[in-house]
């Protein structure tokens, strides 16, 4: 039997393996993705007062830390038994919104963008951000840094720390917003609508324009018949900051809607020997292995679950854009893996909107921003929920009556997509893979655009930024000693 | 007689992380603008982040090819450490860049418990977690197909020096983008380093030389507060509100940042100068500051330090004296 | 010897120091198992310091100081408390057993106290057996080379 | 800083070490270590063939750094500093071992004994690698003396300075000069009187130009160091004065103890049982009557009160059972006819005269009684109706072992000498120690028995210990005598193990400020860092603990220097070289 190892896996953030096996005939037998790394956050968060828990998860994930540092705020509060004021809210939510402007866009350009602006099985030396530069022009790549730039700005701003934000404290937000601070902000969020708009304007031209990707996207051996979950709020529109978890089905039927303190009861994990990660699956359906369908319990959480799993979007120009890709794409919920791209796109122009709604809320600048916490009120259990880039994110904390943390539970965005990556690595593979032949740099970059849509992230558990893939098929026969390499470059 | 300008070879540079969260990364693509003059005057040889080399193409390099390693995270398994082996030989400077490979950092909390209480929590603990079989992930793994390796799980966190010789150390939770692109450039143009195992792009002094809070020789602490437990008048210095800083023995060079954010420093860039624990440093100068000569009063007050060590260590547990429970 | 337990005892010059002093001339009989580095002041002895005696491979650590009120230097010994009591706090968390830790008073007058000081410590090391800090902490060593990494039983054995 | 080459010298001292620890071993053993360039060992290293050793290997091995192992170095660490110094070699660069105090005396196992020596030596050795030169200051003595407390010593002590034309300042906490001597009649054995001795010099003291006596007045702190103290007084005016001088004489003496805590006495229940203090008085004004006015027919007299009794004072009082004889004699001369009973635990007639005044006393129809001083005190009783005497003693006579009941109308009880109350708040003002019975301790018992551990600060008289006029006129002229060498020298050198604060890492934080006892510590806000005044700073070390940057370096005690203490404390194998 053959073994195909990629090791690491790159542009992922965090640590990624696919080993792909093949019959002697060269089918693909099976593959595996393995994440070879844990760190072990839940066990090491015991013994810490829960407020600082804000500041340390958002180790868990250097790229969407904000994520973690929303829903961990979440938690705390519910801990304490508090509501943060709503100008504190607003402002969290804001920076969670400039948190989604800056993830989202790169993604997609430095990301996604190289496989379909430049191609899928395009000269690898130009397909990452560079080749895309060169073909959409050099002042385009600026705009890209420097809506990004912007993006991290508002949060540095908000957050005391453009990374490792330290902007929660329970009950609250530590800083405000002055009125010029407020002013810049519009200006700059009105920026990021402009640009969300044109980005779809060249999705449009340079993706759906263009019969092959078009085909790539809907007839590729990218579907996977999964659900999707995603966050609502009480209009079923998608929201990131608050609300409630809704799955539907693969027919687009309404599975369950929950309030997040209540997951255990939908989601559970397994736990396979050949990966650090662990499986998520919908509870009330259970594990029935590595298969698609409706009688499975995979789902996923990514941007197209999240368009889904909602009844449409609460801003008016993502709303017109949502309707326009299911319209594209044939009608809800879409199966297509790749649409996840587009489904990024339409979520940017909504964060980019949503932004703007915030900042000109006249209680964003408010003086109110922490709620007082009465010690004898600690309710020493709380679960914060928000949609993180890559999936429905859930703190759970137990505390003793000072709020030092005793227990913690913690699923990822990513994790939520373990299986569904799995599977659709497997797929991609399945139907690239031509029987007997050696594949070409061209394929396996295919098969690995299948993970890469899913924007996984397996810090928190992937990622993906610029570069050419050489890539080493290592032939290996039944007693796994190697017969041949094929070396890319 | 014609004088050519001759063109600087690019420099080789290389990036990769350990058990980290990625954030150190970040801090590089968070040059912005600047990133097309790095990648005009380096080439990155291996970022897995980033680009698509594999652990084969390193290991087909001659001793010593790279010129520049920036080695982010901790060494958490087996593969972090032989690649960590590996990095090290093929490079000419090997730079610790982040808490994480500086100090242990945040995975470095991980010292605290022992491996089994971690796998226990993470695999058969977790409420949300369903393991009837008590399933937990093993190194090598045999499989219907052949079989699946995964690194091996350490003990213990360590720092990136516990297990290579490290030249340079640039610490940061991650690293200010301000303090890499100065660093950065000085190796680019050639620029004198200052003597090896010595922290580069950060200060001598620690955060309180640029902390704009107030401060007073007022320190005295009859009651410690956690932060949510006083109105913070975003002026005075958190230790003179009874509100633990790890300031005083935190290196300066990240802009006070958190301190900025009216949050407390937590001590992500490290120890000044010969300063062999830092941890244990804060440890006697918050002590020294509780206002009492009283047995039980002493002992009261105390009680409000709820986490000595995740408080006093958040970021250096595993290159402390005792770098892990015990 | 290396069997026996070994402690570590910081003195303040002016009274605990002197006390020990006082048992030698009094010729008192103790146990062997302590050894004294001599501070001016208790309020010189730091956290780093005891940390580093358990690191180096010391059973116990013991600190002695004036008697409250009568530091040489007023109020040293209180800086001293304070310290030892936080640091207790801080050792039981990275489970080193507490009563490996102990501060007493002894004054320049106290030769006898002393040394059933030293026998009483002795005696609970005894009783705690070995702490084998060094021997867990040095567990893990520095390759000299990739070619030298430990093979991976050996990663294994670490990795238990 | 150049590499280490280390001389270690293992003393005998003569049997003290040597019997308990195997001192060629030891030495033997130490030449392995890195660094050491010559290890020996000799009978007694601080004797002259001792030190010589040193100073010839240090010049013929150009050594850098010097181990030596022996005794405490409170004992001799300055012996051999000095020893490094004529070898022209900063005394720093020495570390000494303790294995006699702290080994020999103390262990029984030789084996054992050796293995601790050694660790012990290696420990040493360890650290002073890590010393540096420090310069020792050389300061001007301020010729003027500072006098606490104005008894016998003190105004001794006081004259013999002025009389050499220095400045003396006189503090007195009372209100008048003369301390207890003052309340005394007539002084053993010679029964010569009292006043004739101390008003002419008290009135000399006064009238004296260059002594300037302060009445009613306390110190609190005294700053600075040899020859350069200072400090800040209030006079009775309330005016408050900075006097400045060189050095420090206390002379606080004691307190009588105060016999009302002892039951068996019944002290202030019975008037007519009194202090030697009020029969001092009594005496002094030539009458001795019970409260009724009469003459006493019998009066008892009662030695070791408060002394020698493991509930009271485990010590002697010294000068009680002299003036208990003193007494038996003046009532003798006032009464002849009466009945006089001396109640003693032992005669302690030591001294020039006074076992004499003893034999002379006991022909003077004086009846001596002993009794056990630790475990059976006589009881004083009222006395029944009949008996016509004011109280009875009952007393277990240990010498017959009869039980003996002794009609009295006055008793005088002998009251012991206790430290003044005041003893640990003038220790703290100058820096010096005291020892289990708040009397102060000296430098050294036997050969420097008037100076402290404290340079320039003495202490004379019953402050140190209970003692009799003679023992402290010699203790004040022998510390005068000290005091006067230094002024003669008009400089002396200065400890200058201060602390110091590293400008380049200090961040301004401050915590060290309020740590400083002595208010050594300033901040310097246009640089934003501590200072140190090392004028102020006595190298306590609790300001570099305090110091969360380790800007703050205790000078030889750095964190370096004690960390590699302790490992060579706990250096299991030596490293072969």
């Amino acid at each position: 039997m053959k073994k195909i190892t990629i090791d690491p896996i790159t542009r992922l953030e965090g640590h990624g393996k696919i080993e792909i096996f093949l019959t002697d005939e060269g089918d693909v037998e099976n593959v595996y993705f393995q994440v070879p790394e844990l760190r072990g956050f839940e066990k090491f968060c015991e013994g810490r007062p829960v407020e600082e828990l804000s500041q340390i998860v958002t180790k868990i994930c250097g790229v969407c830390p904000g994520c973690h540092h929303m829903a961990s705020g979440k938690a705390a509060d519910a801990v304490f038994g508090v509501e943060p004021t709503s100008t504190a809210k607003k402002l969290r939510e804001l920076f969670y919104m400039a948190h989604f402007v800056h993830s989202h866009i790169a993604h997609f350009y430095v990301l996604a963008a190289p496989d379909f602006v430049v191609g899928p099985t395009a000269d690898p030396a130009k397909r990452n951000i560079l080749g895309v530069i060169e073909k959409v022009g050099v002042e385009v790549g600026t705009e890209v840094i420097k809506q990004r730039r912007k993006a991290q700005e508002i949060q540095a701003l908000l957050g005391g720390h453009q990374t490792h934000v330290v902007m929660n404290i329970p009950g609250g937000v530590r800083k405000g917003l002055t009125e010029e601070q407020r002013a810049d902000i519009e200006k700059t969020a009105k920026g990021f609508i402009e640009f969300a708009n044109f980005s779809l304007q060249v999705f449009n031209d340079v993706v759906l324009g263009n019969a092959t990707y078009l085909d790539i996207i809907l007839n590729g051996p990218y579907s996977l018949k999964i659900h999707s979950m995603g966050l609502v709020d009480e209009n079923n529109k998608v929201n990131f900051y608050d609300g409630k978890v809704r799955v539907v089905d693969t027919v687009g039927n309404e599975l369950c809607k929950y309030s997040p303190k209540e997951y255990m009861e939908y989601i559970a994990e397994r736990v396979e020997p050949w990966s650090y990660l662990k499986f998520p699956y919908l509870k009330k359906i259970g594990w029935k292995g590595f298969v698609d369908g409706q009688d499975s319990g995979v789902y996923h959480a990514t941007p197209l679950s999240r368009l889904n799993a909602a009844d449409g979007m609460a801003t008016p120009l993502a709303q017109i854009e949502y309707e326009r890709m299911y319209k594209t794409l044939g009608g809800k919920p879409v199966h297509a893996t790749l649409a996840m791209h587009w489904a990024r796109l339409v979520e940017l122009l909504y964060s980019a909107e949503r932004c703007l709604e915030l900042v000109t809320d006249p209680e964003i600048t408010g003086k109110n921003l922490r709620t007082e916490i009465d010690r004898s009120k600690i309710v020493g259990e709380g679960v914060g929920t928000v949609e993180a880039q890559r999936g429905t994110l859930t703190h759970h904390y137990w505390t003793d009556k000072n709020g030092i943390v005793e227990k913690v539970n913690i699923i990822v965005g990513t994790t939520n997509n373990n299986a569904p990556i799995c599977m659709s690595i497997k797929k991609a593979a399945q139907g690239l893979i031509e029987k007997g032949t050696e594949p070409s740099e061209g394929i396996l970059n295919m098969i690995e655009m299948a993970f890469r849509a899913y924007d996984p992230c397996f810090s928190c558990a992937t990622h993906r930024l610029p570069g050419d893939m050489p890539l080493i098929v290592n032939f290996m026969n039944k007693k796994g000693e190697l017969i041949k390499t094929v070396k890319r470059d | 007689m014609t004088t050519e300008k001759k063109e600087k070879p690019k420099l080789k540079m290389a990036v990769y992380w350990g058990a980290a969260c990625g954030g150190c990364c970040v801090s590089i693509l968070d040059v912005h603008e600047k990133l097309f003059d790095v990648v005009a005057a380096a080439d990155l040889v291996f970022w897995p982040i980033g680009l698509d080399f594999k652990y084969k193409d390193i290991e087909d390099m001659p001793d010593g090819h790279i010129d520049l390693t920036l080695f982010n995270g901790a060494i958490r398994n087996s593969e972090n450490k032989y690649i960590a082996m590996l990095l090290r030989q093929k490079s000419k400077i090997m730079v610790a860049y982040g808490s994480c490979a500086h100090m242990g950092g945040i995975p470095g909390l991980a010292n605290f418990s022992t491996k089994e209480e971690l796998f226990d929590r993470v695999y058969f603990e977790t409420e949300s977690t369903v393991n009837p079989d008590k399933i937990l992930p093993e190194p090598n793994y045999k499989i219907p197909e052949g079989k699946l390796e995964l690194p091996y799980f350490y003990n213990d966190v360590l720092p990136l020096n516990k297990v290579v010789c490290v030249d340079y150390y640039l610490p940061g939770c991650p690293p200010q983008t301000e303090r890499l692109l100065e660093v950065f450039m000085a190796i680019v143009n050639g620029s004198e380093l200052p003597s090896k195992k010595s922290v580069i792009g950060a200060y001598d002094k620690t955060q309180c030389d640029e902390c704009e809070r107030k401060k007073t020789d007022n320190k005295k602490i009859k009651k410690f507060f956690r932060p949510w437990e006083i109105e913070d008048d975003g002026e005075t210095c958190f230790i003179e509100q009874g509100v633990i800083c790890m300031g005083p023995a935190t290196r300066g060079g990240c802009g006070v940042r958190c301190i900025k954010g009216n949050a407390p420093c937590r001590g992500c860039y490290g120890p000044p100068p010969d300063s062999p624990d830092p941890g244990a440093k804060m440890m006697s100068a918050i002590a020294t500051m509780i206002d009492s000569n009283e047995d039980v009063e002493i002992d009261k007050i105390i009680e409000d330090v709820v986490d000595p060590a995740g408080t006093f260590y958040r970021f250096s547990a595993p290159d402390s004296i005792i770098r892990r429970k015990l | 010897m290396s069997n026996e337990p070994k402690i570590v005892s910081f003195l303040c010059n002016w009274c605990s120091y002197t006390g020990a002093d006082l048992a030698g001339t009094s010729r008192m009989k103790y146990a062997p198992n302590i050894r004294i580095i001599r501070v001016m002041c208790s309020g010189r002895v730091e956290p780093t310091f005891v940390l580093k005696a358990f690191r180096e491979g010391a059973d116990g650590v013991l600190i002695c100081g004036c008697h409250p009120g009568d530091c040489h230097y007023h109020e040293g010994n209180y800086k001293c408390l304070r310290r030892y009591k936080l640091l207790k706090k801080y050792i039981k968390q990275m489970g080193i057993d507490e009563k490996r830790l102990r501060l007493e008073w002894i004054s320049a007058s106290e030769g006898k106290q002393f040394a059933e000081l030293a026998n009483e410590m002795a005696e609970t090391m005894k009783d705690l057996g070995p702490a084998n800090i060094k021997e867990k902490l040095d567990l893990f060593k520095k390759p000299k080379s990739i070619n030298e990494n430990e093979n991976v039983e050996k990663e294994k054995s670490e990795a238990i | 800083m150049e590499e280490p080459r280390i001389g270690v010298y293992i003393c005998w001292c003569g049997t003290n070490i040597a019997k308990m620890v195997d001192v060629e071993y030891v030495a033997e053993e130490m030449k392995k270590l890195q660094n050491v360039v010559v290890s020996r060992n000799y009978k007694y290293m601080c004797s002259d063939p001792g030190q010589d050793l040193i100073i010839k290997d240090i010049k013929e091995n150009n050594l850098n750094r010097i181990v030596v192992s022996a005794c405490s170095p409170r004992i001799h660490e300055l012996t051999f500093r000095k020893a490094l110094e004529n070898a022209g070699l900063n005394s720093y660069l020495f570390e000494m071992a303790n294995i006699r105090e702290h080994v020999s005396w103390v262990h029984t196992d030789r084996k054992e004994a050796t293995e601790k020596a050694k660790s012990l030596v290696i420990a040493a050795i360890k650290r002073v690698g890590f010393h540096e030169s420090l310069d020792k200051r050389s300061v001007d003595i301020n010729p003027a003396t500072l006098i606490i407390g104005g008894g016998i010593a003190g105004i001794t002590a006081a004259l013999e300075i002025a009389e050499t034309g220095k400045q003396v300042y006189l503090i007195e906490k009372n209100n008048c000069l003369g301390g207890n001597l003052a309340f005394v009649d007539l002084s053993y054995p010679d029964m010569s009187s009292v006043h004739q001795i101390l008003d002419p010099k008290i009135e000399k003291v006064n009238k004296h130009p260059n002594i300037k006596v302060f009445l009613n007045t306390e110190i609190d702190e005294v700053f600075g160091y040899v020859g350069n103290f200072e400090t800040k007084i209030n006079g009775t005016a309330e005016i408050e004065e900075i006097l400045k001088f060189g050095n420090v004489i206390v002379a606080t003496g004691l307190k009588p103890f105060d016999p009302s805590v002892i039951p068996e006495y019944a002290y202030g229940k019975f008037p007519d049982v009194i202090t030697s203090i009020e029969f001092e008085k009594m005496l002094k004004e030539g009458a001795i009557k019970t409260k009724y006015g009469k003459a006493p027919k019998n009066v008892g007299i009662i030695h070791c009160v408060g002394s020698r009794n493991n509930n009271y004072n485990e010590y002697c009082s010294r000068t009680c059972c002299a003036s208990g004889l003193k007494y038996a004699n003046q009532l003798r001369d006032a009464l002849p006819d009466a009945g006089i009973y001396e109640l003693y635990g032992d005669m302690r007639a030591f001294g020039k005269g006074c076992e004499e005044l003893y034999t002379e006393t006991s022909k003077k129809d004086i009846v001596f009684m002993m009794f056990d001083q630790r475990n059976d005190l006589p009881r004083i009783k009222t006395s029944g109706a009949k008996d016509n005497c004011n109280m009875i003693i009952k007393v277990n006579e240990k010498l017959s072992g009869e039980k003996l009941n002794i009609p009295v109308d006055m008793v005088v009880l002998l009251v012991g000498a206790q430290a003044q109350d005041n003893a640990k708040d003038i220790a703290h003002a100058v820096g010096i120690s005291m020892c289990g019975n708040s009397f102060y301790i000296e430098r050294h018992p036997k050969l420097d028995p008037v100076a402290t551990t404290t340079d320039g600060v003495y202490i004379v008289g019953s402050c140190q210990g209970p003692k009799g006029i003679i023992d402290s006129v010699c203790q004040a002229r022998a510390a005068v005598s000290r005091i006067l060498g230094t002024i003669a020298q008009g400089s002396v050198q200065v400890e200058v193990t201060t602390a110091v604060v590293n400008e380049d890492i200090c961040c301004g934080c401050q915590t060290c400020i309020c740590v400083c006892p002595y208010t050594a510590i300033s901040f310097d806000a246009e640089k934003n860092v501590s200072v140190v005044n090392e004028v102020l700073c006595k190298g306590c070390g609790t300001c570099g603990s305090a110091c969360p940057t380790g800007a703050i370096r205790c000078r030889h005690f750095t964190d370096l220097q004690i960390l590699s203490q302790i490992e060579g404390l706990m250096s299991l194998e030596l490293e072969e070289v």
